[in-house]
């Protein structure tokens, strides 16, 4: 109940921002934040309130939906859901904030379309339907697409479009994967979406679901479908292109949780389903068996090379994401707890530090009206407090110790390394490469002499200094004491790994 | 009480930073920011004092589960031992000192707060660095001494050189750091584990006679581990080839130089090699043993012909630096860590007495500094990424602009002699010479004792690199305090530094001196530690090159004579440890000599040179020209970084850029020309997409298609007609053929 | 006089009608080319109701019957159409209607 | 098969539907072309004769030659200030057509030949009953009443339809 | 087969009478209204077409559940199916009705014959859906077209409409002459006109090898022209877009939704009773036939949609792709599993109601923005979220939904059928069919884009009355809602053919 409260609260305030004049902007932004906050507070009591202990689904309901297909609202949280809930329900309020003031046109519409991304974000974490989570899933496509595509840049329409088109290409393929497996779950009468239930048959001997040749492929559609997402090398180049465009508070969201829901889906469906077909993606034998391993590299060393050869702020932000999500994607395939832990805390941290990453492009933005990096310099003497804040999250996203990113990645690496050492090894290049285009963007922003065209700029205002605090805090504790994250998936980790049947691999 | 001893070393510091941060948000500073970090770090020196008395013969970690993960557990905590006492000592002793110097130092700096806070931060990193009890804590000190040395050396950003120095200094030492985080995973995908001590530790494991028995590649692979662990020594210790961001590192304000880039953060390379002291296999500490003597003798001729008074000194850190490790890949980690201990302290005392001679010329430096805002168009540097090695020396640092000094700064000068003559081997009553005889003679021992032509040639290059320190050490001592004012202007400006530097120049005058040393690590207090270590019998069976002596381990520390360490290994050992002991004191007592001999000559040269003028530098420069070049290009390392590596980098970044823009939609466009021509009926449309989903091409494909249909729909009916019947005839046609 | 033969004649009527409306340039022989084809249909329809069906059996000759009907209905609403179009474009050739296309 | 009289006529009106079906199809002339058609539709009467359909045969004639073909005519007539139409008829159509045509109909020769159903079935000269009365018992009576109501429906939609489209008043 | 006789079939015939009843009405009072006020005599219609409703529900109850009856000698049928279809195609005439209301285009004086022929082409489809005997299936067939004919060319003022009714009639005799011509090869063939008959003596016939498959085929295939002339399939689509582009804007509406749905309703039955037998169907491939049929189809009428300015043209386009969709579960009738057929044809019913909703919303709106933006370009809809926010709202709802993204309807339908299309072991089918949903995005895409990414020259915004809203909200709120609600897809289930 609560859960579904916290899901459906911001479709509510949707329905209430709708109902309220189009004029009385204050109102909206402040109704708005109401409505953002509550599914955080929320989120906030599911945290806390979480049983830690057990890696079973809490806060389940279940009650029957489409009967004709056995489709459920069947939702319920375990540990890495209620980690990435809370992540998005934090980011709420925050974009919310962010927001206050450079949306100049359709205030009204654009919170509304945000109330309902933020529901479909919530429900697509919540949901253990496999039809309802497409359904979630695909409920932050339209208005992402308006938000990108109304409020955006200068080239706002192609970015909106090619984001939709990427998107929608990728769940097309899900969709066949997701009704092969409904398909195969039983006969007809006794099929089901249920994904525990699912899981428990994909495990079963001898059946349809558990066929290794069915599941490599469902796999493969599924993995798609999220490798989109995520997004995965060869699949990524909506990304850019969609948050240079994007205003800030989306981009923050895009980056935040968007992209977490392609991972999420790779560990919810991919890995906890298609145990075989994972096995054939990364046992290590053979190109296939070092697919995935080696998509993450590429997605590291691409991503990151990419990075360093921008000079707009916000698109080297964007394929550092890229390069970060590689670490996700090479935990993953190493598929033992260190490695999984890693890349889900490397989700997280990753959405907190990618938020606070283009929230400051974005506070830069605002003030400048440009993002050319060679255009700025020697802001450190003009703007102190935000050349602190954005070392800070320059300094986590490079994977420095004693900040959240770092615990991530190490985690992701190690637990790669016990079973693709070449790729791993090579993997590293990225935290060089990371650390290179961070701090040359940080020199040419922010160090040597200040460009007079700036000497005016102003400091970092309050509300600004407040969406990024809550972020920089969570950073800082979860570098200092990540364990306060992991203990609440560790359970689910140790369970999914088990359903994967692996050991912790050594050398 | 350990516990709390430690936790009050580290959280001081960090409060000094954190109400610094917190207040910053605030748009707000501490008034005394300065006394806060100051008074933050007395705190800890003293705590550290009193945990001399806490250190127990058996330490064992005091360890809390950081990330626990079903089996597999990451715990941090501290690990307290002699050697880790010591290093705590050294770091709040020194950074202490540095605090109250700098109060002087930085005075008038507009961000006078912001220096403190950044001072403390770095106090609480090393320290945690240094307590650390396993890998992961030691890599997040590593990582964060590694930040705050960025942001020191990029204190006067609006500098171009410092600017680009930090994020040399940080990128640099990152690539190391890769090295080290590959030997971690290394190391934890054998171990499962990252601490390094506690029944179920590193060190625990390997000494288990078992460990090598039960797996045959163990020894390989843990000999790539340790000289990887041992790349992150190199890039923050700056060794060769890594070494090229300390000199330029000299940008920052000098009590950073001599805090981090002197005294402790170099230094913590050192510290880690020799933790790791367990796990170094005979081929790996070859490694580390060559690295360490290359560097030596490299950073030592470079600095012969430097200048600038601090790159000097940077390149004297880096050469010394190089003989610890030196000392610990030949075996004789004692030495390395007693030489880092007494370099510690006399080369913190000889960056500050440079930085009270520069500050001597302050007025000069503001004022040259405006000159240089105003002066110089304000441009970026976009092609380079490593780019600071070019920049010009600053006057106030020229030593070719100074001279008779002494009798300006005399308290300056003196307390800078002590240290010279302790570094340069001056013997008996200078910690240096012990400390460096020390080292010496354990390589000629270590080489003697196997036979072992590697080390004779490491140890000749020791000895040659410490003649040669002898020589440019005096060199600078000639240049900026003896003859006469070369620049009679900034001459009449010098004056004697205020007490608040000149009181730290004194204390660490006299911790130069050995006696000191005894009175602290005296025996009864010093508990030895008690290293582990792969067992031995292992070692032999792979043969008399791998084989390592364990007369090194439970040796004595400082103050502790090589006899009496000695004495207990032949209590412990057999027969062949006898051997080695007398091999060891003949070769400590001919090292001893001829290290007095080549100083003596160093310093006669320097006389010669550089007092007495009877040759002329310039001349000898011209007849080895070659060679002058050589050392005065640095041997072009960073011409070699920044036309290769770099150029690499940043052309392979831009090549990926254009990948993504061309080349992934060049293929797309190229396979959609290709499909369109094998299925034009189909109209090219299917297999584009599976392909990629490049949106442009793959629209312009299916637009193409599209206004292909379009063109069937002419607008004639019997044009439809045709496709109509002609269609009915295909449909026939075709399915009756299947 | 077999069922084939009837069926040959019906299948001749039906290209040739097909073969009308794919190439005359004028509306109205469009209209005669349909009609063939309607022809040749209601044709077959009698033929098979003579020969395959019982002799009782005449239902094929009563769908013959509707085929006229619809013929005549048809053609009406054709010619009318084609009124319309000689109104507006002043011409009933076919290609010359091509207003709407793309 | 013996040749009798009844089979000459036969195949005469066979030659004659055919023959002048093709001249529906080939001659220049529309009002020509409108002649031949009727004459291919009294010869499909005269089939419809010796299939036994008498009461067809006569619908056939008075429908199609007295309604439709006079409708056509009048078509042509409104529709065309000269009788000859003298258009230049492309080469290819003419070729793509004439293929299509010709391979619908080898395709159904193909069929009517390889049937056996349809094979073998000669009149077997069963004495001639009047079908009249009982088409409009059929019609009217059974099976076929509901498609004979449609029929009006249809016919009447067909009658507004016609007036209001050739209908001239309506541009204002 | 028991057969009820023409009287007693009367009492289950009386939709069908209504209807006529009140066509004859309508141009009556057309006559006696004074100065031709159109708004009476398209009230009339609706009161005729709700009697009709009541009418359906009546002899529908009356029928008794899971029961259908054969009337008049067997030429149609009343089953649950026919309801269904009836409803939906009533529903069709009722909007149809609305929309022309508010349509400037139609002259008001010509009205009352309007809608008398819009009853009547109602009529005509009823039977479509009901036919299950060769000579009612051609004479339903050629009433609707006919009208058809005439409804397209309605505008006699614009040459645009009187070219749509000429090809639109020159293609439909053709496909009708080649469809009455398949059916006599059938009837050559078995001797019966009924279906049910025809079901049952082709197998029989085909297994003593009276007939080959090569005639089959082409009966087939001729009957298929005349079918899918009607649904629109390639390659007999290609009258659609130019009708669809001249006929007035309501009527393309309706041929949209109506004549498609009956041409299914009339593919369904035939295919189902007549050659229900696998062994027929798999005789001559019939399902590999339909599937590529089905694959062109769609593919063709999506890309042909991409260059389209032309709102009502591309609607056009986009809705010969969604034939295409449909008819995919038109391609499992050749299965042999009788529960995918089943499910097959259950998707397509579920897929019409949705598409019924959708694409009658989108047309509306087209409707709607040629009244007041004088334009059926795409230019015209530049600036709309700010011009009428709330219709802009239902048509980017009505272009999602035909988009196929989950929450509106648009998408559940899809799930339904690529479901059914996978159970079938159509994987490629179902791919073709997703990756053809995708391209779809692109040409809907661009409209959302003019009206929410682009503004107008002219910002003056648009009034819309009550009522319309009102209507507009009978579409929107069955798009948001169908697919979330299970009745529907049990509805769909029950109304499947036996």
């Amino acid at each position: 109940m609560l859960l579904s409260l916290m899901i459906f609260v911001p479709l509510l305030g949707m329905i209430v921002v709708l109902l309220l004049p189009r004029e009385s902007e204050e109102l909206i932004k402040r109704v708005t934040l109401l409505f953002t906050l509550i599914p955080l507070v929320l989120a906030v009591v599911l945290f806390i309130s979480y049983d830690r202990s057990t890696a079973g689904t809490q806060y389940f309901v279940s009650v029957p939906w489409i009967e004709t297909f056995n489709i459920n609202y069947h939702i319920g949280i375990d540990g890495l859901s209620v980690t990435l809930i809370l992540l998005t329900a934090l980011l709420g309020p925050i974009c919310v904030l962010a927001s206050w003031r450079n949306i100049e046109k359709g205030i009204k519409a654009y919170m509304a379309l945000f109330l309902l991304l933020e529901t479909g974000m919530l429900g697509f974490f919540a949901a253990l339907d496999l039809f309802l989570f497409f359904v979630f899933f695909e409920l932050t496509l339209l208005p992402m697409y308006f938000l990108i595509g109304v409020w955006g840049g200068p080239r706002r329409e192609y970015a909106a479009i090619k984001f939709f088109l990427y998107t929608l290409f990728g769940s097309v393929l899900m969709l066949v994967a997701m009704i092969a497996v409904y398909l195969n779950s039983g006969v007809p009468g006794e099929r089901t979406f249920d994904i525990p239930t699912l899981i428990t048959l994909a495990g079963t001997e001898g059946h349809a679901l558990a066929d290794p040749g069915f599941q490599i492929w469902v796999f493969l559609g599924f993995f798609i479908g999220f490798a989109v997402k995520v997004p995965i090398f060869p699949f990524h180049t909506w990304l850019p292109d969609a948050h240079v465009e994007a205003p800030t508070a989306i981009s923050v969201i895009l980056a935040g949780v968007l992209l977490k829901m392609g991972t999420y889906g790779l560990v919810r469906i991919n890995m906890a389903m298609f145990p075989e077909g994972i096995d054939f993606f990364t046992n290590g034998v053979g190109f296939w068996g070092n697919s995935l391993a080696l998509l993450g590299f590429i997605n590291i060393v691409y991503g990151s090379f990419c990075a360093l050869a921008q000079t707009d702020f916000k698109k080297l932000v964007a394929y550092s994401s890229i390069g970060h999500m590689g670490f996700v994607i090479l935990g993953l395939a190493a598929r033992n707890e260190t490695g999984v832990t890693g890349a889900i805390l490397q989700m997280f941290n990753h959405g907190v530090i990618s938020a606070m990453l283009f929230l400051l492009v974005g506070v830069l933005y605002d003030r400048a009206h440009h993002r050319e990096i060679n255009g700025f310099g020697g802001l450190g003497n003009r703007m102190p407090i935000y050349t602190g804040i954005t070392t800070l999250a320059f300094m986590a996203s490079l994977g420095l110790p004693g900040l959240s990113g770092f615990v991530g990645e190490a985690l992701s690496l190690l637990g790669a390394f016990a079973k693709f050492q070449v790729l791993t090894i090579l993997s590293t290049i990225g935290i060089v490469v990371g650390a290179a285009y961070f701090l040359w963007t940080l020199q040419r922003v922010f160090l040597g002499q200040l460009n007079p065209k700036y000497e005016d700029l102003p400091e970092i205002n309050g509300r600004e200094i407040l969406t990024l605090v809550p972020l920089g805090v969570l950073t800082i504790v979860l570098g200092i004491w990540p364990h306060f994250a992991i203990e609440m998936f560790s359970e689910s980790v140790t369970k999914l790994t088990e359903i994967m049947g692996t050991l912790q691999a050594s050398l | 009480m350990v516990v709390s001893l430690i936790s009050i070393i580290l959280l001081c510091p960090l409060a000094a930073f954190a109400i610094f941060a917190l207040l910053g948000l605030a748009k707000r500073n501490f008034p005394r920011q300065d006394y806060l970090s100051t008074a933050a770090m007395l705190v800890a020196l003293v705590c550290s004092f009193l945990l001399l008395w806490e250190v127990v013969p058996k330490p064992e970690p005091h360890t809390v589960d950081w990330i626990s993960l079903g089996k597999i557990t990451f715990s941090m905590g501290f690990y307290l031992d002699s050697v880790t006492v010591i290093m705590l000592i050294v770091v709040t002793l020194v950074s202490s000192l540095v605090h109250i110097f700098s109060i002087g130092y930085m005075h008038g700096d507009p961000r006078y707060p912001r220096f403190f806070a950044y001072l403390s931060l770095f106090s609480f990193s090393m320290l945690f660095l240094v307590v650390s009890d396993n890998l992961l804590g030691i890599y997040i000190g590593w990582e964060l001494v590694g930040l705050c040395s960025y942001l020191l050396i990029g204190f006067w950003f609006e500098k171009d050189s410092a600017a680009n120095a930090c994020k040399k200094a940080f990128l640099t030492t990152r690539v190391g750091d890769v090295g080290m985080f590959i030997g971690m995973m290394m190391l934890f995908a054998r171990f499962d584990t990252l601490s390094l001590y506690g029944d179920n530790g590193i060190f625990t494991r390997i000494t288990n006679p078992e460990y090598l028995t039960a797996d045959a590649s163990g020894i390989f692979w843990l000999s790539i581990a340790g000289v990887l662990i041992f790349c992150g020594a190199v890039g923050k210790s700056a060794q060769v080839p890594l070494h090229t961001w300390l000199p330029d590192a000299m940008e920052g304000p000098t009590p950073v130089s001599a805090l981090i880039h002197a005294a402790t953060m170099v230094a913590a390379g050192v510290y880690l090699t020799a933790r790791m002291f367990p796990i170094l296999t005979p081929s790996s500490s070859l490694v580390i043993a060559y690295v360490g003597g290359i560097t030596a003798l490299v950073a030592a001729t470079i600095a012969i012909v430097r200048f600038d008074i601090k790159r000097v000194l940077a390149y004297s850190t880096v050469s010394q630096l190089g003989y610890m490790m030196l000392a610990i890949g030949a075996g004789s980690y004692v030495a390395g860590l007693f030489h880092l201990t007494t370099h510690a302290f006399f080369k913190a005392l000889l960056f500050l007495g440079s930085g009270s001679v520069i500050h001597a010329f302050h007025a000069m430096h503001a004022h040259h500094d405006e000159e240089h805002a105003n002066g110089e168009e304000h441009k970026h540097d976009d092609h380079s990424l490593v780019h600071a090695h070019g920049s010009e020396i600053p006057s106030d640092q020229d030593m070719r602009n100074m001279g008779g000094l002494r009798r300006k700064m005399p308290w300056t000068f003196g307390t800078m002699l002590v240290a010279t003559l302790s570094i340069s081997g001056v013997p008996f009553i200078f910690s240096g010479f012990w400390s460096k005889d020390k080292i010496l003679g354990g390589v000629l021992g270590r080489a003697m004792e196997w036979n072992s032509v590697h080390h004779y040639v490491l140890f000749g290059m020791a000895l040659l690199a410490a003649g040669i320190t002898a020589f440019y050490m005096f060199r600078l001592i000639f240049m900026t305090f003896f003859g006469e004012p070369r620049n009679q202007e900034m001459h009449d400006m010098a004056h004697e530094s205020p007490w608040v530097m000149v009181v730290p120049l004194l204390v660490l005058a006299i911790l130069s001196f050995p006696v000191v040393n005894k009175w602290w690590f005296n025996k009864d207090n010093i508990i030895r530690p008690e290293q582990p270590h792969i067992h031995a019998p292992q070692h032999a069976q792979l043969g008399p090159d791998t084989k390592i002596d364990g007369a090194n381990f439970g040796i004595a520390f400082f103050g502790i004579s090589e006899t009496e360490a000695a004495e207990e290994e032949g209590e412990k050992n057999t027969k062949k440890a006898d051997d080695a002991y007398y091999i060891h004191k003949l070769a400590h007592n001919i090292a001893m000599v001829l290290s007095i001999v080549v100083a003596g000559v160093g310093i006669l040269l320097s006389w010669l040179f550089y007092h007495r003028r009877r040759f002329s530098a310039e001349s000898v420069a011209t007849t080895f020209r070659p060679a002058y070049n050589l050392f005065w290009n640095k041997y072009y390392f960073d011409e070699f970084y920044d036309g290769v590596l770099v150029a690499l980098t940043v052309w392979k970044s831009r090549l990926f850029a254009k990948f993504d823009l061309s080349a992934i939609d060049g293929i797309v466009n190229g396979v959609a020309t290709i499909t369109r021509q094998v299925f034009a009926a189909f109209i090219g449309f299917f297999d584009n997409r599976v392909v990629d989903g490049i949106v442009n091409r793959v629209a312009e494909v299916t637009w193409a298609a599209g206004g292909r249909i379009r063109r069937i729909q002419t607008g004639a009916i019997q044009t439809y007609l045709f496709v109509v019947l002609g269609g009915i005839v295909l449909i026939i046609l075709i399915f009756r053929a299947l | 006089m077999s069922l084939q033969h009837y069926l040959v004649i019906s299948a001749i009527l039906f290209s040739l009608g097909i073969f009308a409306v794919l190439t005359r340039k004028n509306a109205i022989s469009i209209l005669m080319g349909i009609e063939l084809i309607l022809n040749s249909c209601n044709l077959n329809f009698v033929a098979f109701s003579r020969f395959v069906t019982p002799p009782e059996n005449i239902d094929g000759q009563i769908i013959a019957i509707f085929g006229i009907v619809l013929a005549a209905a048809e053609a009406a609403v054709f010619l009318a159409i084609i009124l319309a179009i000689y109104r507006e474009f002043g011409s009933i050739r076919p290609d010359e209607v091509d207003t709407l296309k793309g | 098969m013996d040749f009798t009289l009844k089979t000459f006529i036969f195949y005469g009106f066979a030659l004659l539907t055919i023959a002048s079906a093709l001249a529906v199809v080939t001659v220049r002339n529309i009002v020509h072309a409108a002649f031949a058609l009727m004459v291919t539709l009294f010869g499909v009467a005269g089939l419809y004769v010796f299939l036994q359909a008498d009461f067809l045969a006569a619908t056939q004639v008075i429908v199609y030659v007295g309604g439709i073909l006079v409708l056509i005519l009048f078509g042509v007539m409104m529709t065309s200030g000269r009788l000859e139409m003298r258009i230049h008829i492309e080469r290819g159509q003419l070729l793509l057509g004439g293929g299509i045509s010709l391979a619908l109909l080898m395709l159904l020769l193909t069929v009517i030949a390889n049937t056996p159903k349809w094979e073998n079935l000669t009149d077997d000269g069963t004495a001639f009953a009047p079908t009249t009365k009982r088409i409009g018992e059929l019609i009217l009576k059974e099976h076929f009443l509901l498609p004979f109501e449609v029929a009006s429906v249809l016919l009447l939609v067909a009658l507004i339809g016609a007036a209001l489209i050739s209908r001239k008043e309506v541009r204002e | 087969m028991d057969y009820l006789e023409n009287i007693e079939s009367l009492a289950y015939f009386s939709p069908e009478i209504v209807l006529v009843v009140f066509a004859a009405a309508v141009i009556i009072l057309d006559l006696l209204v004074k100065n031709r006020e159109s708004e009476k005599v398209a009230y009339l219609s609706l009161v005729g077409l709700g009697c009709a409703l009541v009418a359906i529900i009546v002899t529908h109850s009356s029928l008794g559940t899971d029961e259908s009856k054969n009337l008049f000698w067997g030429m149609i049928r009343l089953d649950g199916f026919a309801v269904f279809f009836k409803v939906l195609l009533l529903l069709a005439t009722a909007a149809t009705i609305l929309f022309s209301l508010r349509s400037e285009e139609l002259d008001a004086r010509l009205k009352g014959e309007y809608y008398a022929l819009l009853l009547a082409v109602t009529f005509g489809m009823f039977l479509m859906a009901s036919s299950t005997n060769l000579l009612m299936i051609f004479i339903s067939l050629e009433t609707v077209s006919l009208t058809s004919y005439i409804l397209a060319g309605f505008l006699t003022h614009s040459p645009r409409s009187s070219e749509a009714a000429f090809k639109y009639i020159t293609y439909g005799a053709v496909a009708s002459g080649t469809m009455l011509f398949g059916l006599s090869l059938i009837y050559g063939m078995t001797g019966t006109g009924d279906l049910a008959a025809i079901g049952q003596q082709l197998p029989i016939v085909l297994a003593e090898g009276q007939v080959t498959t090569l005639g089959i085929l082409i009966a087939i295939t001729f009957i298929l022209a005349g079918i899918g002339y009607k649904i629109a399939s390639v390659p007999f689509h290609m009258w659609s877009p130019d009708v669809y582009e001249g006929a007035p804007i309501p009527i393309t509406a309706f041929l949209s939704v109506a004549s498609k749905a009956a041409g299914f309703a009339l593919f369904l039955r035939f295919f189902f009773s007549g050659f229900g037998n696998s062994e027929v169907m798999q005789s001559i491939d019939l399902g590999l036939l339909l599937a590529i049929v089905s694959a062109l189809t769609m593919t063709i009428g999506n890309l042909a949609a991409l260059p389209q300015r032309n709102v009502k043209r591309l609607l056009a386009y986009s809705s010969i792709a969604h034939g295409g969709y449909l008819l995919m579960g038109g391609v499992l009738l050749a299965n042999s599993d009788p529960d995918i057929v089943n499910k097959g044809i259950s998707a397509i019913i579920f897929y019409l109601v949705v598409y019924f909703f959708m694409n009658l919303g989108a047309f509306y709106v087209v409707v709607l923005i040629a009244n007041e933006a004088g334009s059926e370009m795409i230019e015209g809809y530049r600036g709309l979220s700010s011009r009428a926010p709330l219709v802009a709202g239902a048509m980017a709802i009505f272009l999602a939904s035909l988009i196929g993204i989950p929450i509106f309807a648009g998408f559940f339908g899809k799930w339904v059928l690529f479901t059914a299309v996978i159970e079938g072991n159509l994987y490629w089918l179902a791919f073709v069919g997703l990756l053809n949903s995708v391209v779809s995005l692109y040409y809907y895409a661009r409209i959302l884009k003019a009206m929410y990414f682009e503004s107008a020259e002219d910002t003056e915004s648009f009034s819309f009355s009550k009522g319309t809203f009102a209507l507009l909200s009978v579409f929107v709120v069955p798009t948001l809602l169908i697919g979330l609600l299970n009745i529907f897809y049990s509805l769909s289930e029950k109304f499947t053919l036996q």
